[in-house]
């Protein structure tokens, strides 16, 4: 008789509010395979792993292990289970130490020389070399990963999932991983879940492949009978040419902005320890440019730089020419740059005070007097925004957080448009917004830059800078590393640029 | 939000008053008296009525300004020692500086708020230049500024009282003087309304203006809401924070100059001039909710108890009763507060 | 020269017996802040013990019973002041406060309804060792519970750095979202969490009034509380030296005590305040080697 | 732009006039005619503190019982609310207020308002509040019987051959820096060289800082310890037993207590001089604005007693007290001239 699989999950349904995040899912993992979980973001693949830990409660559904109905309460109960994860984003504990990390999860007494020993061992089976005694919080984003791998090996799950392994990882990185997982599976048995947002990836080390799009399983399939178009034709929903599989408009109409034009962002020499290392980019007005690279590169540094959260170490930030004061709070805003932050609910939006009062948040000048806000001028604009943007939203004075992600992310947009700035820095624009409003958000960006406003798009998908950009910087471990016109960029000539070999 | 809030509330409320009624029907004495005495003390006369009034004054203070840090999200829990700061500061000036006649009375008051903004903004200065803890610094300079207080009342070159013959002078310091103290309309045992009172009122019309009208109010929101957001929109949050801080401060400065030059106390400086009216103040703002007019009741409602306190003995129950019933009370108001924002959360 | 010996001896014993309440709680308030709390109640910790311990020694007629008491009273203010800012999330500093004055209260109005009495435990003193010069008084003749930290002290530090508990305390009181993505029931482990803190700061409580005065009066901690908080700040975040500072502050006080008994005199209100500008300084001072948990005072809610 | 301090300074004392000036309150004892006579009393420390406080309020009270009164009490009354308290004792309709020490003296101005018009009023004083036609003042002078303390306290050294002595009490204030300075005068009264060791706890109350002082006292070989205290007292003058040193009351007659054991009762117990004043009350005979001044070797109180002495001791004590009473003995002079 054939073996049960290894995990099988059966009409999973998970709703948070309005939004279905899981709807009816089914998934089967056979033993001795790596299988891959592809889907746009926000299809609900994180939900569905959190679901299997016990982290998040299904609302219907069942989850079997082995052929025998199980219930998960929490990641421990998974691990007993023989469920072992590494998370998308990490769970390590920065003081405490590698070893500590990795038995953090488990039971039992803590014996450090076993534990540490055993970390040496494991880490030695699986080519994951790291210094159990280091401190966590010491580590480069890939040796955290590595510490995040072994906290999970270590306890011998027969499935093993795996929530965007390689989005800090380097090409070189990825690829000893993914020998590593041959040959957990092969020789070991065990199931692999991986999720990813990297079609090469998956087509190259996968057996079988999933794809879920809002919620729900759309395509099943033996990796070797599928190819990247289709799957990413199933992701989207839509035909869709690889260079925009995002599924928005070809990048042919951007015009290229002229080397004539003026030079409205200039970061020169920036440098945050850790973080930033000596990066220096330029945009001119009318231009898109992108900044790619894989997660943990700087990025978020040189996103908190422009939000005016983090002072730099070294280095100058010119808007239209002008050095901008750093230390002074809001200057980057008064000197005409508009960021739509890669967080927006840590550094964009206030969720507690009203659609109204987030709308203003940054030109509060421009709506009161020398003391008092003016109610009557406030609402003026603030209804005349929400039409423009077209924000939906029970009243102006409800609260930022009744409104779906793509209406706040809406708010933001229109906040720092508002302002009529020279420069936009757009950082992950298009996460957790569903197709049709990052279409939306695509044209906004591009008549932005048709309107002579300099654009600079952070991203860590290719598919994203590929469609939307005019020009595109690599950066990686906090510098550039290249730069050349989006026409001339393909797919694997970023992938190659991503790992550092420039 | 529900509708069972205030209904929650309510009988909360009631299981805390039942509790300590059991309290003194268990030690052998009569809730009903004690009750009686309680309203009696606080609400039963014109003179009754005066002295709650007298004690709601300066809690408002501290609990206005409480609510002013604590929406800027710096969280002050040093308002004892503020306001014994604030005493010594106005004390200092009344007995001191030679300021004809009522504009004294001014001077104790600015004094006191002056010196107890500084002492709190000291705190601010902590946290930004080292990251200490606002709450922690708050906390541990009240027990600073209890030794201050108690080292200027033993000492003679400071405050403490001018000795007469061989007889020994108490730690305290001189009675200010008349120009000093805060005037009222009427006088004990009629009905008296003290100037602190409309002190107290008018911080806390202020205050609610100054939140939820001004920029000042709406940035100072912001840095209290969401710091990182406040940042990027360019607000000082630091800076927002320790002037929030600073005003909390002054307030409960303020508070220490009315209990000073108000007929509530002997108008000198004496070591528990503060009568704990600082830990109250934070109370009344926390359940308040940080909203300043909310204050006004909430302060109300302490005053009765303080004043009505004042009746309790004749019942045989102790005083200390009071303080029981004060801390059942707010953790009654805070618990429903708490079942309440569960499902939003979600 | 023998004079000198004495007089150390004499500070020394008097340290001694002012730092042990101190130890007791700060060996809780140690755990209770690694895991995340700062925990404002040991005050109410401290009395609620000290008052329960005189009481139930004057209900059994055993000190020993009493001291028990304490423990568990003191153990049933940390369940309270857990299940409030861990369960119910209610700002820690608030329910702290609350509960000191509900605690000072209590006891005021309960120690003025009956009579207490006098209980101590038992002295102890150890043979030969007790003959030692200098030390020998001092750390061989004691009431009985200080002995009790030769244990304690060992097994908090256990606790907290080698079990599997307190591994998992520090990771709540690190960085309790990856404490929890761990499996680790975080609100749990810093209830349990407050109340070893509430054992042992009702410990301290009740060695104050069973071991060290033999009877209770209001408010007879007077702040001792506070001053254990300030050690654990003090100490920044490390055992050693909290307990370091509970010796500082004890032997300060030990010292203005005993200093016009050897002919000297100082400003009470110096020393009275030295505990609290000791801790304001090491934090101005020394932040950056400290080892402040990363979410000290900081609740955490499961959201994502 | 400063003034001097004595713009605001008290007037000086007046010299208490002898019982001629006072006035009889009519009704006494229910001043204010409601058919029920209650007696209020303010204490600022803690009245079940088994000493000096606890004694003003159990006098009153056991007096007041027998005469079917009521008394209100109020122990632990902040300073600052002195005078709050004593209106609210008026509200209540109190015949009489009783104020427990001079600490609380500014309640005295609510005696002149109208809400305490038919009230009388009972305030003890050590020659530190000045004398208003509306109460009536109880003054003792603590030079007298701490000297006298120190006396007696001197006659059990010298026949223990000690010469040092030890004085542990709360705050550092003024009036305890008087009581520890006429009691040194009053140990060198019969050991010249005698010296005395000081010890501030701070706090009345903090029964284990009180231990300590008195421990580090006791090790530098005091041989008579004064725990001038309140709450803390029981603890520190058991641990005085333990090393058996000579032990004072602070206050109080305890020569029948037991645990602890004390040695001299010095009696400047306000529940006496309260209890004489409840007297002369229920009576209808109490005036107001005098000052009834209680003498040492005159009055029964105050005055100090050996609980085991030795005829001789006593003897020689009783002597020293006539002295004083008849004023060959200015107890002044003499902590002038040996209390430094
Ligand atoms: N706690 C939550 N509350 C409300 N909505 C949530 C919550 N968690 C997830 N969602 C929503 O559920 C949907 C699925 O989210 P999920 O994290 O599973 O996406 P994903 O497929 O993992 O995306 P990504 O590729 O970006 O990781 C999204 O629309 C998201 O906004
Ligand atoms: N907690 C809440 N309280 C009140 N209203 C809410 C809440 N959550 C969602 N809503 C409302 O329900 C509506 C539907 O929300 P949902 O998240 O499904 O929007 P959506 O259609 O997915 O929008 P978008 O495409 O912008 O993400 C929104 O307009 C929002 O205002
Ligand atoms: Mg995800
Ligand atoms: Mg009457």
């Amino acid at each position: 008789m054939a073996p049960e699989p290894a995990l099988r999950l059966r009409g999973i349904t998970k709703r948070y509010g309005a939004v279905v995040a899981c709807d009816r899912v089914d998934l089967t993992v056979e033993r001795g395979e790596i299988h891959g979980l592809l889907g746009e973001n926000g299809a609900g693949k994180s939900t569905l792993m959190r679901i299997l830990l016990g982290l998040e409660a299904r609302d219907s559904g069942t989850v079997e292990r082995d052929g025998r109905a199980v219930t998960v309460a929490g990641p421990r109960e998974a691990a007993a289970l023989g469920i072992g994860m590494v998370h998308q984003h990490l769970s390590l504990v920065d003081p405490l130490t590698v070893w500590e990390n990795v038995v953090l999860g488990s039971a039992g007494p803590v014996r450090r020389a076993a534990a540490r020993a055993e970390v040496r061992a494991v880490a030695e089976r699986y080519g994951l070399v790291i210094d159990p005694d280091a401190r966590v919080g010491t580590l480069s984003a890939g040796e955290r990963q590595r510490v995040e791998l072994l906290k999970c090996l270590r306890r011998d799950p027969a499935v093993l999932i795996m929530d965007e392994p390689t989005s800090v990882l380097t090409a070189a990185e990825s690829a000893e991983l993914f020998t590593v997982l041959r040959r957990v599976v092969a020789a070991e048995h065990r199931a692999v879940v991986l999720i990813s947002h990297k079609l090469t990836e998956i087509t190259t080390a996968t057996d079988r492949v999933t794809v879920m799009r809002a919620g729900r399983v759309v395509l099943r399939r033996a990796t070797a009978a599928t190819t990247e178009a289709e799957l990413a034709r199933e992701m989207v929903g839509r035909e869709v040419t690889l260079g925009a599989a995002v599924g928005v408009l070809p990048n042919a109409t951007a015009p290229a902005a002229s080397a004539a034009s003026a030079e409205a962002l200039r970061l020169a020499g920036l440098t945050v320890r850790p973080g930033l290392d000596d990066l220096s980019l330029t945009v001119r007005s009318g231009e898109i440019v992108g900044l790619y690279g894989a997660e943990g590169n700087g990025q978020k540094t040189l996103g908190d730089v422009l939000s005016g959260l983090t002072v730099p170490d070294a280095g100058t930030v010119e808007v239209a020419g002008a050095p901008v004061d750093l230390r002074r709070p809001g200057a980057l805003s008064a000197a005409g740059l508009g960021i739509v932050p890669e967080d927006r609910h840590h550094a964009g939006v206030v969720l507690d005070l009203s659609v109204a009062e987030n709308l203003v948040l940054t030109r509060l000048g421009d709506v009161s007097g020398r003391v008092f806000v003016d109610r009557r001028r406030l609402r003026r604009r603030v209804r005349a925004l929400v039409d423009e943007y077209g924000i939906t939203a029970a009243s102006l004075d409800a609260p930022l957080r009744s409104l779906s992600g793509g209406n706040q992310q809406r708010v933001v947009l229109a906040r720092e448009l508002s302002g009529r700035p020279r420069v936009l820095v757009a950082a992950q624009p298009s996460r957790g917004l569903d197709v049709g409003a990052v279409e939306d958000l695509y044209a906004r960006l591009r008549r932005c830059a048709d309107d002579g406003i300099a654009v600079l798009v952070i991203s860590t998908e290719p598919a994203e800078i590929l469609t939307l950009t005019t020009r595109l910087a690599v950066i990686f471990r906090g510098r550039i590393v290249g730069e050349l016109p989006t026409a001339r960029a393909d797919p694997e000539r970023l992938g190659l640029l991503v790992g550092g070999a420039a | 939000m529900t509708r069972t809030g205030p209904w929650l509330s309510a009988a909360i409320v009631a299981a805390a008053l039942v509790l300590s009624g059991l309290l003194i029907a268990v030690t052998g004495g009569s809730p009903a008296a004690a009750l009686r005495a309680l309203v009696e003390g606080s609400l039963g006369d014109a003179a009754a009525v005066s002295q709650t009034l007298l004690y709601a004054a300066p809690l408002m203070l501290v609990a206005v300004g409480t609510c002013c840090s604590a929406r800027s999200g710096a969280f002050n829990i040093g308002q004892e020692g503020q306001v014994l700061i604030g005493a010594l500061a106005g004390a200092a000036a009344g007995l001191r500086l030679a300021v004809p006649g009522p504009a004294l009375a001014l001077v104790v008051l600015f004094a006191a708020a002056l010196a107890a903004g500084a002492w709190a903004w000291l705190s601010a200065l902590m946290n930004r230049l080292r990251g200490v803890d606002i709450a922690v610094s708050t906390l541990l300079m009240t027990f600073l500024a209890q030794q201050v207080v108690a080292f200027a009342v033993t000492t003679p070159w400071l405050l403490q009282e001018s000795r007469w013959g061989a007889a020994a002078a108490l730690p305290q310091s001189n009675r200010l003087p008349a120009g000093a103290l805060l005037g009222s309309l009427g006088d004990h045992p009629g009905p008296q309304l003290n100037l602190g009172l409309g002190v107290g009122l008018v911080a806390a019309l202020l205050m609610a203006v100054a939140l939820g009208r001004t920029r000042w109010g709406f940035r100072l929101t912001v840095a209290g809401l969401n710091p990182a957001a406040a940042r990027h929109a360019g607000i000082p949050v630091t800076a927002v924070g320790g002037v929030a801080l600073a005003v909390s401060g002054a307030l409960a400065g303020m508070a220490g100059a009315v209990l000073l030059a108000s007929p509530l106390s002997t108008n000198r400086l004496q070591p528990d001039i503060s009568i704990n009216i600082g830990w109250d103040g934070l109370l009344v703002a926390l359940i308040a909710r940080d909203r300043p007019l909310l204050t006004i009741p909430v302060a109300g409602l302490f005053a009765v108890l303080r004043a009505g306190g004042s009746f309790l003995a004749a019942t045989g129950v102790p005083p200390y009763l009071v303080d029981v019933v004060k801390a059942l009370l707010t953790l009654a108001f805070v618990a429903p507060a708490v079942l309440r924002r569960r499902p939003g959360a979600a | 020269m023998s004079g000198v010996a004495e007089d150390l001896a004499t500070i020394l014993s008097s340290g001694i017996r002012l730092t042990a309440p101190l130890v007791f709680a700060a060996c809780g308030e140690y755990v209770a802040e690694r895991a995340g709390t700062l925990n404002v109640s040991v005050e109410a910790m401290m009395l609620g013990a000290a008052f329960g311990a005189i009481a139930v020694a004057g209900l059994t007629g055993s000190a020993t019973v009493g001291l028990l008491a304490g423990v568990l009273l003191g153990a049933l203010v940390g369940a309270v002041h857990g299940a409030l800012s861990h369960r119910w999330h209610v700002n820690t500093f608030v329910v702290g406060l609350v509960l000191n004055a509900l605690v000072l209260g209590l006891t005021s109005y309960l120690v003025t309804v009956g009579e207490l009495g006098r209980h101590q435990v038992a002295q102890v003193s150890v043979p030969v060792l007790r003959d030692l010069p200098v030390l020998g008084a001092p750390l061989f003749v004691e009431r009985w519970p200080v002995y009790l930290l030769l244990a304690l002290v060992p097994l908090t530090w256990w606790l907290v750095e080698r079990s599997r508990w307190g591994l998992e305390l520090r990771a709540a009181g690190e960085n309790p979202e990856a404490a929890d993505m761990t499996g680790i029931r975080v609100n749990l482990r810093r209830r349990q969490a407050l109340l070893w803190c509430g054992a042992l700061a009702g410990l301290g409580g009740a060695y104050l009034a069973v071991g060290e005065v033999g009877s209770f009066n209001q408010n007879m901690t007077a702040g001792r509380g506070y001053l254990v908080i300030a050690a654990v700040i003090f100490g920044g975040w490390r055992l050693g030296r909290t307990l370091a500072g509970c010796a500082v502050f004890g032997l300060a006080d030990a010292l203005r005590l005993a200093l016009p008994a050897l002919g000297y005199t100082v400003n009470s209100q110096l020393l009275v305040s030295a505990p609290y500008l000791l801790a304001l300084l090491a934090m101005l001072l020394f932040t950056t080697r400290q080892r402040r948990p990363g979410a000290l005072a900081r609740p955490f809610r499961r959201t994502s | 732009a400063c003034v001097s301090n004595d713009e605001t300074a008290a007037p000086a004392p007046s010299a208490a006039p002898g019982g001629s000036t006072g006035t009889l309150l009519p009704g006494a004892p229910d001043v204010n005619g409601d058919g029920k006579v209650v007696i209020g009393v303010l204490s600022p420390g803690d009245i079940n503190d088994n000493g000096y406080y606890e004694s003003f309020v159990v006098k009153a009270e056991a007096f007041a019982q027998a005469q079917d009164w009521t008394v209100i009490k109020r122990g632990s009354v902040p300073v600052s609310e002195a005078l709050t308290a004593a209106r609210a004792l008026c509200r209540q309709r109190a015949d009489m207020v009783a104020i427990g020490a001079s600490e609380l003296k500014d309640a005295i101005p609510a005696s002149e308002e109208a809400v305490c018009a038919r009230t009388a009023w009972y305030v003890p004083s050590s020659a530190n509040v000045p004398q208003t036609p509306r109460i009536m003042l109880s003054s003792d002078d603590p030079n007298q019987s701490m000297l006298v303390a120190g006396y007696a306290a001197g006659l059990l050294m010298r026949a223990r051959n000690t010469t040092r002595a030890g004085f542990v009490t709360g705050p550092e204030a003024d009036f305890t820096k008087i009581a520890s300075t006429a009691f040194l005068a009053g140990i060198r009264e019969l050991i010249p060289g005698a010296t005395l060791v000081t010890t501030y706890t701070g706090d009345f109350d903090d029964s284990g800082k009180a231990r300590e002082a008195t421990q580090a006292q006791l090790s530098q070989g005091v041989g008579a310890i004064y725990p001038y205290l309140g709450g803390a007292t029981d603890v520190a003058t058991a641990l005085a037993n333990s090393a058996g040193a000579i032990t004072l009351t602070p206050g109080t007659d305890r020569c029948a207590s037991t645990s602890p054991t004390f040695d001299v009762s010095v009696l400047f117990d306000p529940g006496d001089y309260f209890a004489a004043a409840l007297q002369l009350y229920a009576a209808g005979r109490l005036e107001m604005g005098i000052t009834k001044t209680w003498q040492l070797g005159v009055d029964p109180y105050p005055t100090v007693k050996l609980c085991k002495g030795t005829p001789e001791q006593n003897a020689d004590l009783a002597a020293f007290i006539a002295d004083i009473g008849r004023g060959t003995i200015d107890p002044a002079a003499e902590v002038r001239r040996l209390g430094s």
